[in-house]
């Protein structure tokens, strides 16, 4: 019927369903007031043209009631759609329990993701279907944007903080994706495609990526290189907290002041350590800030979550 | 001449503002140290404004001009800290 | 009748005089939402990074800020003084009030120069390449406070000194204007004076009254 | 009073040469210096957006290199934005009718009101010197940290003229405000205020009190990028983020800044053509005031997806709804003033019906992307351009074009060629909707914005907006010509040819220096057409011509 030509994207996440739902109800409703404000104008038009024979007496400039009227009908009208927006907005908030977490990296420009087992993919990223998936973004330089149409998500990728997007993929097969935040030359370029498949072929095709170490484990190594551990572990000499089952647990800082371990927390940590000082440390810990990139950053955060096995898959600020 | 009387009176207030302003910065009153200095910058804000400036006393239009700006700046504060 | 106002939009003077007024308060609350978004991203900064802030906050010269406050409020009492004097058309001391307001207002310029000066000496200034060292314990965000603190005094000075240069041009022209644009003239200057002033009696606290 | 035989001098004649003109402190000739420098923009932007059009016309980049594709739609959208729609109404046709629509003589600061010109020229040529160096690839949003520490382009220069450009805009702004509060003609109340004068009101405000938000993003970014202070820089303790929020607390409003005047236009020419009072004058006049201060409070929406908390973005949404009610109300009050009129449809009419259709059409579409979850899905892609470019182009410039074409006999005493001015308002209409209709369609099936490359798959309704776009190109061209050729050969005008009420059309056309020969007095609403009364000079072009 199309020829070829695309009028809708493709529905293959769990939420585009619903999504279009609100779009094409909205599209129906603005159809049927832009029709019937413009056929109102147009019989106007006609009939009372200039020479008509048309009725003008009565006429009036004003109408308190139906001011009234029309400004409380699109109020409402107004507050039905927002409610409706906003509620399906707000699901973004809250992924499932029990989400594949993927580390997806923008940089000039290129998207660069690790899944939990180490592998690494560029432009590409492979998800199974039927399972949520977490794509917990950062970006080594300026502002990219997670686009795919075809799952109605997207989410910005901010330079110094970690943003989340979650999607379940239901239907198998290669959807695009883009960078859709305007970010310099190659812009255009930057994006590639995901390629959902079956549990079953997801786990084959993870197995084909050849043994990389996992996220969390290069985390580990890094967590070792650069020292940190030096001062973490339990035997050193230097009075460092313990960061075993650190992520998702409320923190004392010296100010009297309580801060969930969330992701902003440990990232603030590692690069700007002197800013929340939890209670009865000293503040000796350097800034990591320009000695660590954001993928490295990826790493760390990964190793750190593994330290608390439970808290590790919820999500507690997917912005 | 009650004119010039009046805003040298003004002029001491002004100054007597500062060193007040100053001095609590020296005592440690936690958080209310800012409010403190932001409550005195108003005070002085106000004078300079209705004594300096004659905001009260040339008709509705300045006031209306200051209104405005005063609700378009709490707009700008409010909103961008939500939004934090 | 038409020779009494400035402009060829009014018939009387008393209209243009609230016009002229009245604009000029229009404008002061435009500069003002101008000074208003500077001051925002300091005031998110500041809850941001509030012990850096706090702690570069204590290497500004409170002398010389609290003087250099003080001759400011100085010079709007001159202002004020001059506004008034040229009310009861006193041309005389009207035109020493005004000396002595720009007169002032040099001095505060000369004293932020010599703050700024003592600042690039210590290593406190991160623009024009200067290089920056501060011993504190968090220098990124200390570097930060600086940073805010020179956009913000040098476009509060650029102000002043446009409102020395607007004052000093005033008063070059005095003797071949007539005295209705004299008072015209020393009532829009005065509005912006005493905003500029305004402005600094802001920025004095919020930068250097962190928490002494 | 004012006869053909009489014709009092006017002032177009008072003083030709150069200096009469660039020293002037006419509002009305300020108007055309401020006509003649944007039309010049008008065809500059236009021209970088149909160099976009060709290229995007194949999926891959053949005409021009990524990095020029870029700095195409950079400086047509930052020239569009400061330097042709923020002035357009207002500067031309606001500068030309204000006074005259208030019954003064002048501004009330006419020397600022030149010196406004003379800053948007400075600023001009600034942004003119940083295309000519080789352009900026920032965007015209100049987003952080790409404007600052990652793009090569000319961007502080850019920024500098924009920031210059923000100060002749102020100048306009307060001289409008304190011109309506204080020159308005004896009897002429606020609520007999012509709406187009409202609108202008409303307009100031927003000019006055958002451009120093952007003025002060753009002196941060320049120190930024120029002094290396890192107020935008997550290195440095910065944050990305808090420049979105100082762009938008500018940008949203400024797109008020943009329609509210051509909402004004409309106002003044649908009733002159139905001969009928304007439908709800009152909540017309006051929906306006409310979209200049609800316009402050939703500039968070173009944010929703940015990492901002979820929470801000439900209320942004919110509010955002709540804007669109007062652009609702004014739709259907113009829709009903047709009713039981005595319609005709001259070129002012035809493009202004055009503009009910099309801003009508892109209103709508705004309610997609104030619903967050639809927002997610086409932020920052086709549909987004399409419904900006419906408001702005299909409305704004649309109206643009009814008021040149309603007021030219004014501006300039002479009529232009109806017959030209249909075709031309027709064929713009039509190519306005070929360019951007498929727009939509390619937003929702997910092409992002800003692209110089894409899929195969989308090639079909990029094809059909190129042609559109070239269509569209010849209909802003027509009335150039036309317009044109009538300022020296077209039939003289009569005082007021379109027997409209308003202070504007009782004295001559073009009008005398200082507007009125005797200065008028109002004790009558606006829009008095229900009153027979009125000295109407019915106007015949043939019979002037013998």
């Amino acid at each position: 019927m199309s020829f070829g030509i695309p009028f809708t994207p493709p529905e293959a996440s769990s939420i585009a369903g619903s999504v279009d739902m609100l779009f094409y109800t909205l599209l129906a409703f603005t159809a049927a007031l832009g029709i019937f404000l413009a056929s109102l104008v147009v019989f106007y038009a006609i009939k009372y043209r200039a020479g008509s024979k048309a009725e003008r007496t009565g006429e009036r400039a004003r109408s308190l009631p139906l001011e009234v009227a029309w400004t409380v009908a699109s109020l409402l009208i107004a507050f039905v759609i927002f409610g409706w927006g906003a509620a399906l907005f707000l699901r973004r908030e809250h992924p499932p329990l029990d989400a594949l977490e993927i580390a997806g990296l923008g940089k000039q420009w290129m998207w660069e993701f690790r899944h939990p087992g180490g592998q690494r993919e560029i432009n590409e990223l492979h998800v199974p279907v039927g399972k949520t998936v977490i794509v917990s973004l950062a970006s080594q330089d300026v502002i990219h944007s997670f686009f795919v149409p075809a799952f109605r998500v997207k989410q910005d990728a901010v330079p110094g903080r970690t943003t989340h997007v979650w999607f379940i993929a239901d239907e198998p097969g290669r959807y695009h994706l883009f960078c859709a935040q305007y970010c310099g030359t190659q812009h255009s370029e930057m994006g590639g495609w995901v390629t959902a498949m079956p549990p079953e072929d997801y786990a084959a095709w993870l197995g084909n990526q050849g043994k990389g170490d996992t996220l969390a484990a290069d985390g580990e190594k890094l967590f070792r290189a650069l020292g940190c551990s030096g001062c973490h572990e339990k035997s050193s000499k230097v009075r460092a907290p313990d960061l075993a089952g650190i992520f998702g647990r409320p923190v004392a800082l010296e100010n009297q002041q309580t801060v969930v371990a969330d992701e902003r927390y440990l990232r603030d940590s590692i690069l700007e350590p002197k800013k929340e000082i939890a209670a009865g440390y000293d503040p000796v810990m350097p800034s990591f800030d320009g000695i660590v990139d954001e993928g490295e950053m990826q790493m760390l955060l990964a190793y750190l979550k593994s330290l608390s096995p439970r808290a590790a898959t919820r999500n507690e600020a997917t912005q | 001449m009650s004119h010039i009387r009046k805003l040298i009176v003004a002029y001491l207030g002004l100054l007597a503002l500062l060193a007040l302003t100053v001095g609590s910065s020296f005592l440690d009153l936690g958080g209310l140290n800012s409010a403190l200095n932001l409550a005195i910058a108003a005070a002085k804000a106000a004078i300079i404004a209705t004594l300096f400036m004659h905001l009260t006393s040339e008709g509705i239009l300045p006031r209306l001009a200051v209104a405005a700006t005063g609700l378009w700046l709490a707009v700008l504060f409010g909103l961008t800290l939500i939004g934090q | 009748m038409r020779s009494s106002t400035e402009s060829v939009a009014f018939d009387t003077k008393a209209r243009e005089k609230a016009a002229d007024t009245f604009g000029m308060w229009v404008f002061i609350g435009s500069e003002a939402m101008l000074f208003g978004a500077i001051l925002l991203v300091f005031l998110i900064a500041r809850i941001s990074y509030g012990t850096a802030f706090a702690a570069a906050s204590q290497r500004l010269s409170l002398p010389l800020g609290t003087l250099n406050t003080a001759v400011l409020l100085t010079s709007s009492f001159a202002m004020v003084l001059a506004h008034t004097f040229t009310a009861s058309r006193r041309w005389r001391p009207a035109v020493w009030a005004l000396i002595c307001t720009s007169l002032l207002g040099i001095v505060f310029l000369f004293v932020k120069a010599v703050e700024y000066g003592r600042e690039f000496k210590e290593g406190l200034a991160p623009v024009l390449g200067a290089p920056f060292s501060f011993t504190g314990p968090d220098p990124t965000h200390a570097e930060f406070f600086f940073a805010l603190y020179f956009a913000m005094t040098s476009l509060h000075a650029l102000h002043l000194i446009c409102g020395v240069a607007v004052i000093a041009g005033m008063l070059l022209l005095w003797p071949g204007t007539t005295e209705a644009s004299r008072t015209h003239r020393v009532q829009a200057i005065g509005l912006y004076w005493h905003f500029v002033d305004i402005v600094w009696v802001f920025l004095f606290p919020v930068l250097y009254l962190i928490n002494r | 009073m004012s006869t053909e035989a009489l014709r009092p001098s006017s002032y177009l004649g008072e003083g030709a040469g150069p200096a009469a003109w660039l020293l002037t402190t006419d509002h009305k000739r300020v108007a055309w210096l401020y006509l003649m420098s944007l039309t010049a923009f008008f065809f500059l932007g236009g021209a970088f957006a149909v160099l976009m059009r060709v290229e995007l016309a194949t999926p891959a980049g053949d005409l021009v290199s990524d990095d020029t594709y870029n700095r195409l739609f950079s400086l047509h959208g930052i020239i569009m934005v400061w330097f042709f729609l923020v002035p357009s109404i207002p500067a031309t046709l606001g500068n030309f009718l204000l006074p005259l629509m208030i019954g003064a003589r002048d501004l009330a600061f006419p020397r600022l009101n030149l010196a406004s010109w003379y800053v948007f020229i400075l600023g001009s040529a600034f942004a003119l010197a940083s295309v000519l160096a080789g352009g900026v690839d920032t965007g015209w949003t100049f987003y952080t940290p790409l404007s600052t520490l990652y793009a090569n382009g000319f961007v502080s220069m850019a920024a500098l003229g924009v920031f210059i450009v923000g100060f002749s805009t102020i100048m306009t702004g307060i001289n409008f405000i304190v011109t309506i509060h204080t020159l308005r003609a004896p009897g002429l109340t606020w609520f007999r205020l012509p709406i187009f004068v409202w609108t202008m009101y409303a307009t100031a405000l927003v000019m006055v009190l958002a451009t120093p938000v952007l003025a002060a993003s753009l002196i941060l970014i320049v120190l930024e990028r120029v002094f290396g202070i890192g107020i935008f820089n997550p290195a440095l303790g910065g944050d990305p983020l808090l420049f979105q929020h100082l762009f938008w607390f500018y940008s949203h409003p400024a797109v008020y800044i943009m329609i509210l005047p051509g909402m004004g236009v409309v106002s003044e020419v649908l009733p002159c053509f139905s001969r009928r009072p304007l439908f709800g004058y009152k909540a017309v006049a006051l929906s306006s005031m409310a979209i200049a201060v609800f316009g402050f409070l939703v500039w968070g929406h173009h944010m929703f997806v940015s990492g901002q908390s979820a929470y801000a973005g439900v209320l942004f949404s919110f509010l955002s709804f709540c804007v669109a009610i007062p652009s609702a109300i004014k739709v259907f009050n113009w829709s009903l003033t047709l009713r039981k009129g005595e319609i005709t449809f001259e070129t002012p009419m035809l493009y202004a019906l055009f503009f009910l259709a099309l801003f009508t059409f892109g209103g709508l579409a705004g309610l997609f992307l104030a619903a967050l979850a639809i927002d997610v899905h086409v932020h920052d892609t086709y549909f987004v351009v399409a419904h900006f470019h419906y408001i702005m182009v299909g409305g704004m410039v649309t109206a643009y074009m009814a008021g040149l074409h309603f007021w030219w006999p004014k501006l300039t005493g002479r009529m232009y060629s109806e017959t030209w001015g249909r075709i031309a308002a027709t064929v713009t209409f039509l190519g306005f909707n070929l360019t951007f209709f498929p727009q939509f369609v390619l937003g929702f099936i997910g092409m992002p914005r800003r692209y110089h490359t894409y899929p195969p798959e989308f090639q079909f309704w990029h094809v059909l907006s190129s042609a559109g776009a070239v269509v569209l190109a010849f209909g802003y061209l027509m009335p150039l010509f036309y317009l044109g050729w009538s300022m020296f050969r077209g039939p003289r005008a009569p005082a007021n040819p379109w027997g409209a009420t308003g202070l504007e059309w009782q004295t001559a056309s073009p009008p005398p220096p200082h507007n009125f020969d005797t200065m008028p007095s109002v004790s009558r609403p606006a829009y008095d057409y229900a009153m027979k009364g009125l000295q109407h000079e019915t106007f015949s072009p043939h019979k002037d011509e013998a």
